[in-house]
C-alpha cells in the first residue's frame, strides 16, 4: 500500500507537493495554458504523476489512488494551479475511475483501473448529443443486445479531447418503453472498434477541442455495461462528488484577474480612477466567491453532505469569469481580436481568456438549466 | 483555526441569537415595528433594556474588563438576527460604545438602563471619526447617528480619546430628521463641551469592525426580505398560475439569493479573519469588500422584491415595504459604496508585490 | 370653434404655451415635483387651463379640445416638463375623453365632455383588481342587468388619485360564460351612489397616492356602458393612442439624470472620476432613449402607424430612470433614506426619485409583461 | 428639416444600399467570408474594385470635387449593410481616404483599381491622429490598420495635413498580425518617408465621422447576430419544446432587441445631426455617444448569441461565431469605450450652463 498522505501536516503535504512539480513539471510544457494540451503534448506530465503515484489523487490507496481527503485534495490542486500546471487529460482519473470503483465489478476494476494509472488508456466521456446538449437525459444513442454483445448504434458529440482517447464511455439507450431517465445504461466502448468513427469539432480559434463520435453498429461485449442494464441515468448523475464543489472554485476568476492586472499595468491604465472603479468591484466579487467556494470546502472537509444548492458557485464562478474577461477585452480596445499574444505572453492575451471564459456557462450544466435546478430544490418555487 | 475553538463560536453565537430571539418575535411578527415607526426617537427603552439585561451590550467588552469578551463572529449573528427583525433600537450602536470603552462602560448602559450610543462619524461619504474637539473640549458635530434623541449618553470619538458625555451636558445639541422607515437619524454639535477623554488605542479598527457588523444587519434583512418574497411568488397567481412558476422570475429569483449568499460567506469569513488576528490593510479591505458585497446585495434584494410583489410592493401595507425602506436607509451608512470602493482602490497598490 | 393651433409655426406654438405657463401656473404649486399633486392642490392649475381652453390639448376642437398633431402636443408636454408644472387629474382628459369620442353616445358625449372640460367632473379608472394586476383580463368585478339598471359588485385597486374623483370607469364582467376577454364590459359610475366606498392605499411614503374602490350591488342607468355590451375590453386596449409613445417618452430619465447631477455637485463629487464614469454611461442611455422615442415621435408626425415594438421604450425608460435613481441613492450614502427633501429641495432628495421610479416598471404594462407581448408579437418567438 | 430633404437622403441611401448588395450577397451566404479567412491580407481586391465601380469610394467627395456628395445618413446605411455581411474589405477606410483628400483622391483608387487604405490612428486606445511627422517626412508609425499588407498607397494624417505615399515607398514598413475573424491587422512604420502633404482643414472631424459609420457597421453585424440567434431559438429544441419558449430566453432576448434598437436610433439621429451642421463638442459627444452603445450593444447581443447557441456557439462551423470573432476585433476599434467615457467626462463641463 502506498504513502498515507493525509497523515501528514498540511503544511509538509504542501510542500511536497510544491517541490515536486516544480522539480517535475517538464520544462517545455506550457504554463498557465487557457486552452487544453493535446495527449501527445501532456503525455511526460501524465506519465510523471503517473510513476509517483499522484496521477488519482482522490482514488483509494487500495486501487494505486492517494485516497487524499477534501482538504488534501485542495492543497493539491492548490499547488498545481499555482505552478499553473497543464490540466492532462483526466477522464480516467476524474471520472470513470470513482464511477468503476463505487459501481464497477471487481473485473471491471481489475482489468481498467491500473490502465488509467499507467496511462495507457485515455477516456473520453460520450454523453451529450447534438439533439440533447442541456437535456442530458434526451440519449438516443442505442444499444441493442445481440447474442453476447451490446450493438451501438448513434452520435455522441461535444466529446473533450476525443481524439486523444483509446476508451470512451457513453450513455446509451437499451428501453425506449419507458420514460426518458430509466432506458439507460453506461457502456465502455474501445475507440478503435469497427463503426467508431471521430470528426473533430473546430472552436473559434479554430482549434481541435472537441469531437463528434459516431457509432455505427459497434460491437461491444456485454460486460463493458457498469451497473445494471438501465440504470445508467443514476450512474452518470451520481458521478460528480468533489466536482460538483470544484467545478465551483474561484481559481478561474483569479487566475483571470490577475492577467486583467498585468494587461492594465501593461496598458498604462492601471492607475486610471475609472478603470480602477471597475477592477475593485470584480476583484471583491473574488473574493466573495473565494470565501462561499470556502463554506462548501469547510463541508467537504467536514463530511457534511453537499446540497444542490453547490450549484451557484459554478454560476457564480462562471459569470464572474466572463465579466472579468469582458473587461480585458474593453481595456484591449484595438488589440482586442489579436489572434496571438501581444509580446508573445498569453497573460496579456485578453481575446484568449475572453474566449476561455465563454463554455464555463455552457458545459457542466449551462446556466439556464442550474437556475432552473436552483429554483425548484432550494427556492422551492413551483413549477 | 481548530475544532475546539470552531465550536466554542458557534454554541456563543447559538447562545446570543436565542437571547435576542426575546427581542425579535419568534412569529416574525413585525407589528411592534410597524408601530413605533415616526414616533418619539424611533424607538423603544424598554427594549434597550432588555437587550442591556441579556448582556448584549457587554458582547464585545473583554472578559478581563467584565465583559463576554465575545468575538465578531457572534456579534454577526445578533446582528442578523435584528436585521432579519428590522429592529430599531440602537443595540449595535452600543455594542460599539463598550467596544470602545472597555471597562469604562458605565454600569447604567450596559444593563441597559441609560442609553448611550456612540457618535464617531465627522461627515457623510467618510470613515473620519477623528473630529469633534477644539481648544480641550468637544467641537463640531457628529453625524448619521439613528435614534440619537433617545440617548441619556453620548461616546464620542477624538483624535484624543473617546468621551463620555451626557445628552444633556452644557453646549450639547441633537437635531434629527425623519427617515423613511419611520426613524429618526442624528446629529450631534458640540460648542465647547466638556469632557473627559478616556484613551481608546484602536478606535478606527473598533468603527471598521462597527461596519462589519452592521454589514450582517443587512444581511438578516436581505434575507428576510428574499423569503418573503419567495413566499409571495409561491402563492400570488397571475394567468392562472403561481407567479413563481414564471422562469424568468425563477432566473431572477436565484440570483437574489446567490447575492445574500454571496454576502453572507463574506461576512462571515471576514469575521472569522479578524476574530484570528487579520488587522490593518487586510482588514479594511475586508471590511470595504463586505460594505459593498452587503449594500449592493440588499438593494438589489429589495429591487427585485417591489417588483416581483408588483403594485402591493409600493404600499405601506405590505410588510416587503418594511424592508425596502430600512435598506433605503441604512445601506448608505459607514460611508456608502463609493467610498468602499475608492477605500480599495486606494488599498490596490498596498501589499501588491508586482 | 376655437384656435387652430396647428396652422402656428412650432416656434410661435412654443413662445405661446411657455408665456402662458409662466403667467399662469399658480406660484403656490409646486415645481418639478415627484408626487402626485391632489385635487385640492391642483385644481386651481386645472382651472387655469380649462379656462384657457387648454385642458384637453388631443381633443377634436368641435368637442373643445385643442386638437393639436403629435408634434405640437409634444412642444406643449414639453413646455408643461420644462416649467415643472405638476400633472393634473387627467384621466378624463387622456383616456375617458378620447374614449367617449371614439365609442360614445352622442349623449355621453354632450353629457361628460362638457364636465371634463370645466373641471366640474374629475375622472377616475377602475381597470386593476386585486386579483389581476397584470393579467387586467382576469376581471372579477361583475354587472349584473337588471330592469334599466346595471348592478355592480366587486372591487378595483390602484386606483390613483381615486379619493379626488366624483366618477369612475370600470371594466366589469358581463358575460361569465364565454373566454374571459369577451365577456367585459365598459361602465361609468358616479362614486357617489350608493354602495360605493373608497379605502385609501398608502404609498412607502404613507401618502395615500391610490384607492381600492369597492362596489356593493352598486345600480347605474343602462346608458352609462360605452360601446357594445361585453364589448368592453376591446374599447380598453385601444384606448392608448400616442399614450404608447408619450409613456415612453424620456423626460423622467432625464430629469432624473439631471437631479443626478445636482446632488453630485451639492455633495462635492461631481468631478470624481469614477462617479463621472458612472454617470455618462447613463447620460449616453438616456440621449440614446431619447433618439429612439424621437422615431417613434416621427412617426406619429408623419401619420405611420405605431407597432407593438413602442414597448421597448416603456421598458427601456422605466429601468433607465430606476438606475438613475439607483445610482443617486448610492451616492447619497448616509442621507439616502431621509423622509425630506435635503435643503428643502426636492431636486437633492434621492430617495424620492428612487421611490417615485419605482412603479414605471409595474404600472401601465410591467415590464415582465412588456416583454413578453415583444417576445411574441415582435421578436416572433414560440409559445 | 423638411420633408424634401428627407426623401432626398433616404432614396440616395436606397441606391446606395442597393449597390452594396452586389458586394453582400443577397441570400446572405457567409462562404466567401469564411473562405477569405486567414489568406494573404484578408480581403479581396477583386471585390475592391467592384466597390471602386460602384463609387462608393466617391460618397463622401463633394460634388464639387467630382465625387457624390452624400451624407453619413448614406454612409451608415452603406456600413450597416457591409455589416450585416461581415464584408472583410476595408470600404470604409477608402471612403475616409475620400473624404479627406477630396479631389486630390487618385482616380485609379476612386475607380478601385488601386487600393488606398487610411493610416490615421498614432496608438491604440487613442484617437491622435496628429503623429507620423519628423523633420519634414513622415516618421513615426501609425497603428490598427486592417488590411494593411492589401494596400497599394497609404493617406496618412499629419498634423500639417494628410500624405499620400505608396505602400512600396522607401523606409515605409507594414507589418501585420492576425485576428480573430481571420483578417490580418496593421501598422505601418515611416522611417523619413518623402511625402507631399495635402492641406485638409478637417482631419479630425473626418475621422470623428469615419468613426460614427464604423458604429453603422457594428450595427449592421449586432442585428445580423440577433437575427440568427431568434432564427436558432425557434428551431433549437431542448427538452421537447423550442428553446425561444423559454421565458427566461424571451426575456433576454428582448433585451438584445432593444440594445440594437438603441443603437440604430441613436447612430441615425446623430449621423442627421452632423449631415445638418452639427460640429464641434456636440459632434464629438455624440460620436463618443454612438461608439459607446454600438461597442456595447455589439458585445452583449454576441456574448448573448453564443449562450442561446450553447456549445454550437462557440464552435467555427455555427456561423454566428464569425459574428462573435468579427465583434471582438472591431468593437475596441476607435479608441475603444473606456476612451469614450473618458472623452464624454472631459465634455462634461464644456457647454454646460450651471
Amino acid at each position: 500500500m502506498s504513502t498515507d498522505y493525509n497523515a501528514m501536516s498540511d503544511a509538509d503535504f504542501r510542500a511536497m507537493v510544491r517541490a515536486f512539480v516544480e522539480a517535475e513539471y517538464p520544462a517545455d510544457l506550457p504554463r498557465y495554458a487557457l486552452h487544453r494540451l493535446h495527449w501527445s503534448e501532456v503525455k511526460p506530465w501524465y506519465l510523471r504523476l503517473s510513476a509517483r503515484g499522484w496521477i488519482c489523487p482522490t482514488w483509494p490507496r487500495a486501487y494505486g489512488g492517494m485516497e487524499l481527503t477534501a482538504g488534501k485534495h485542495l492543497i493539491y490542486i492548490d499547488e498545481m494551479e499555482r505552478h499553473g500546471c497543464a490540466r492532462v487529460n483526466d477522464i480516467g482519473p476524474v471520472m470513470l475511475g470513482p464511477l468503476l470503483i463505487k459501481h464497477g465489478t471487481e473485473a471491471q476494476r481489475a482489468r481498467f483501473l491500473p490502465r488509467i494509472l499507467s496511462g495507457e488508456d485515455i477516456w473520453a466521456q460520450g454523453y451529450s448529443e447534438p439533439g440533447a446538449g442541456s437535456d442530458l437525459a434526451a440519449v438516443r444513442c442505442e444499444a441493442v443486445r445481440d447474442g453476447d454483445d451490446w450493438v451501438i448504434t448513434g452520435q455522441k458529440t461535444w466529446t473533450t479531447l476525443g481524439m486523444d482517447a483509446n476508451w470512451i464511455f457513453i450513455l446509451a439507450r437499451t428501453d425506449k418503453t419507458v420514460k426518458k431517465q430509466a432506458g439507460i445504461s453506461f457502456l465502455l466502448v474501445p475507440m478503435d472498434a469497427p463503426g467508431v468513427t471521430i470528426r473533430p469539432i473546430l472552436n473559434l480559434e479554430r482549434d481541435a477541442e472537441f469531437c463528434e463520435v459516431f457509432f455505427d453498429a459497434v460491437r461491444v461485449p456485454a460486460d463493458h455495461i457498469v451497473g445494471a442494464v438501465n440504470d445508467g441515468w443514476t450512474i452518470a448523475k451520481a458521478l460528480l462528488g468533489h466536482e460538483r464543489v470544484f467545478i465551483g472554485a474561484p481559481r478561474l476568476s483569479a487566475s483571470a484577474l490577475a492577467r486583467l492586472r498585468l494587461q492594465a499595468r501593461a496598458g498604462g491604465i492601471w492607475h486610471d480612477p475609472a478603470f480602477r472603479d471597475r477592477y475593485v468591484t470584480l476583484a471583491c466579487e473574488v473574493e466573495d466567491l473565494a470565501d462561499l467556494f470556502e463554506t462548501y470546502v469547510d463541508a467537504l472537509r467536514d463530511g457534511r453532505p453537499i446540497g444542490a444548492d453547490v450549484a451557484m458557485l459554478k454560476i457564480c464562478q462562471s459569470e464572474l469569469y466572463q465579466r472579468i474577461s469582458d473587461l480585458g477585452l474593453e481595456i484591449a480596445a484595438e488589440t482586442a481580436g489579436l489572434g496571438e499574444p501581444p509580446d508573445g505572453d498569453i497573460r496579456l492575451h485578453a481575446a484568449a481568456t475572453w474566449l476561455s471564459a465563454r463554455p464555463t456557462t455552457i458545459f457542466g450544466g449551462s446556466t439556464e438549466v442550474l437556475r432552473n435546478m436552483l429554483a425548484k430544490a432550494v427556492l422551492d418555487l413551483p413549477s | 483555526m481548530d475544532g475546539a475553538m470552531q465550536e466554542d463560536w458557534v454554541e456563543n453565537a447559538r447562545m446570543i441569537v436565542d437571547s435576542a430571539r426575546a427581542i425579535v418575535p419568534a412569529d416574525g411578527s413585525l407589528d411592534r415595528v410597524r408601530r413605533l415607526r415616526a414616533k418619539g426617537a424611533g424607538f423603544e427603552r424598554d427594549v434597550m433594556a432588555q437587550a442591556g439585561a441579556l448582556g448584549l451590550f457587554l458582547m464585545r467588552v473583554g472578559e478581563e474588563a467584565g465583559g463576554l469578551g465575545l468575538g465578531l463572529r457572534e456579534t454577526c449573528e445578533l446582528a442578523r438576527v435584528l436585521g432579519g427583525g428590522l429592529v430599531p433600537e440602537p443595540i449595535l450602536s452600543t455594542i460599539l460604545a463598550g467596544r470602545l470603552l472597555q471597562g469604562a462602560l458605565p454600569e447604567t448602559v450596559a444593563a441597559g438602563e441609560a442609553v448611550m450610543l456612540t457618535a464617531w462619524q465627522d461627515a457623510p461619504r467618510s470613515l473620519d471619526w477623528q473630529g469633534g474637539l477644539g481648544g480641550g473640549r468637544l467641537s463640531g458635530r457628529k453625524v448619521a447617528i439613528p435614534g440619537a434623541e433617545g440617548a441619556d449618553l453620548f461616546a464620542v470619538t477624538t483624535a484624543a480619546g473617546v468621551a463620555v458625555v451626557p445628552a444633556d451636558a452644557p453646549g450639547l445639541t441633537v437635531t434629527a430628521e425623519p427617515t423613511l422607515d419611520g426613524g429618526r437619524l442624528g446629529t450631534v454639535a458640540f460648542d465647547g463641551v466638556e469632557a473627559e477623554l478616556l484613551p481608546c488605542p484602536d478606535i478606527g479598527a473598533a468603527i471598521g469592525e462597527a461596519g462589519l457588523v452592521h454589514c450582517a444587519y443587512l444581511l438578516g434583512l436581505s434575507e428576510r426580505a428574499l423569503a418573503i418574497t419567495l413566499d409571495y411568488l409561491r402563492v400570488r397567481e397571475q394567468f392562472g398560475r403561481p407567479i413563481g412558476s414564471f422562469q424568468a422570475l425563477q432566473h431572477r429569483a436565484t440570483e437574489m439569493k446567490i447575492e445574500v449568499e454571496l454576502a453572507r460567506a463574506a461576512i462571515f469569513a471576514t469575521a472569522r479573519r479578524l476574530d484570528t488576528g487579520t488587522g490593518g490593510d487586510a482588514a479594511r479591505r475586508g471590511i470595504a469588500r463586505c460594505r459593498l458585497r452587503a449594500s449592493s446585495s440588499t438593494m438589489r434584494v429589495v429591487r427585485e422584491a417591489i417588483q416581483m410583489h408588483g403594485a402591493m410592493g409600493i404600499t405601506d401595507e405590505a410588510d416587503i415595504g418594511l424592508f425596502v425602506c430600512k435598506a433605503m436607509v441604512e445601506t448608505g451608512f459607514f460611508g456608502g459604496a463609493a467610498l468602499q470602493r475608492r477605500i480599495l482602490s486606494d488599498l490596490l497598490d498596498q501589499g501588491d508585490a508586482a
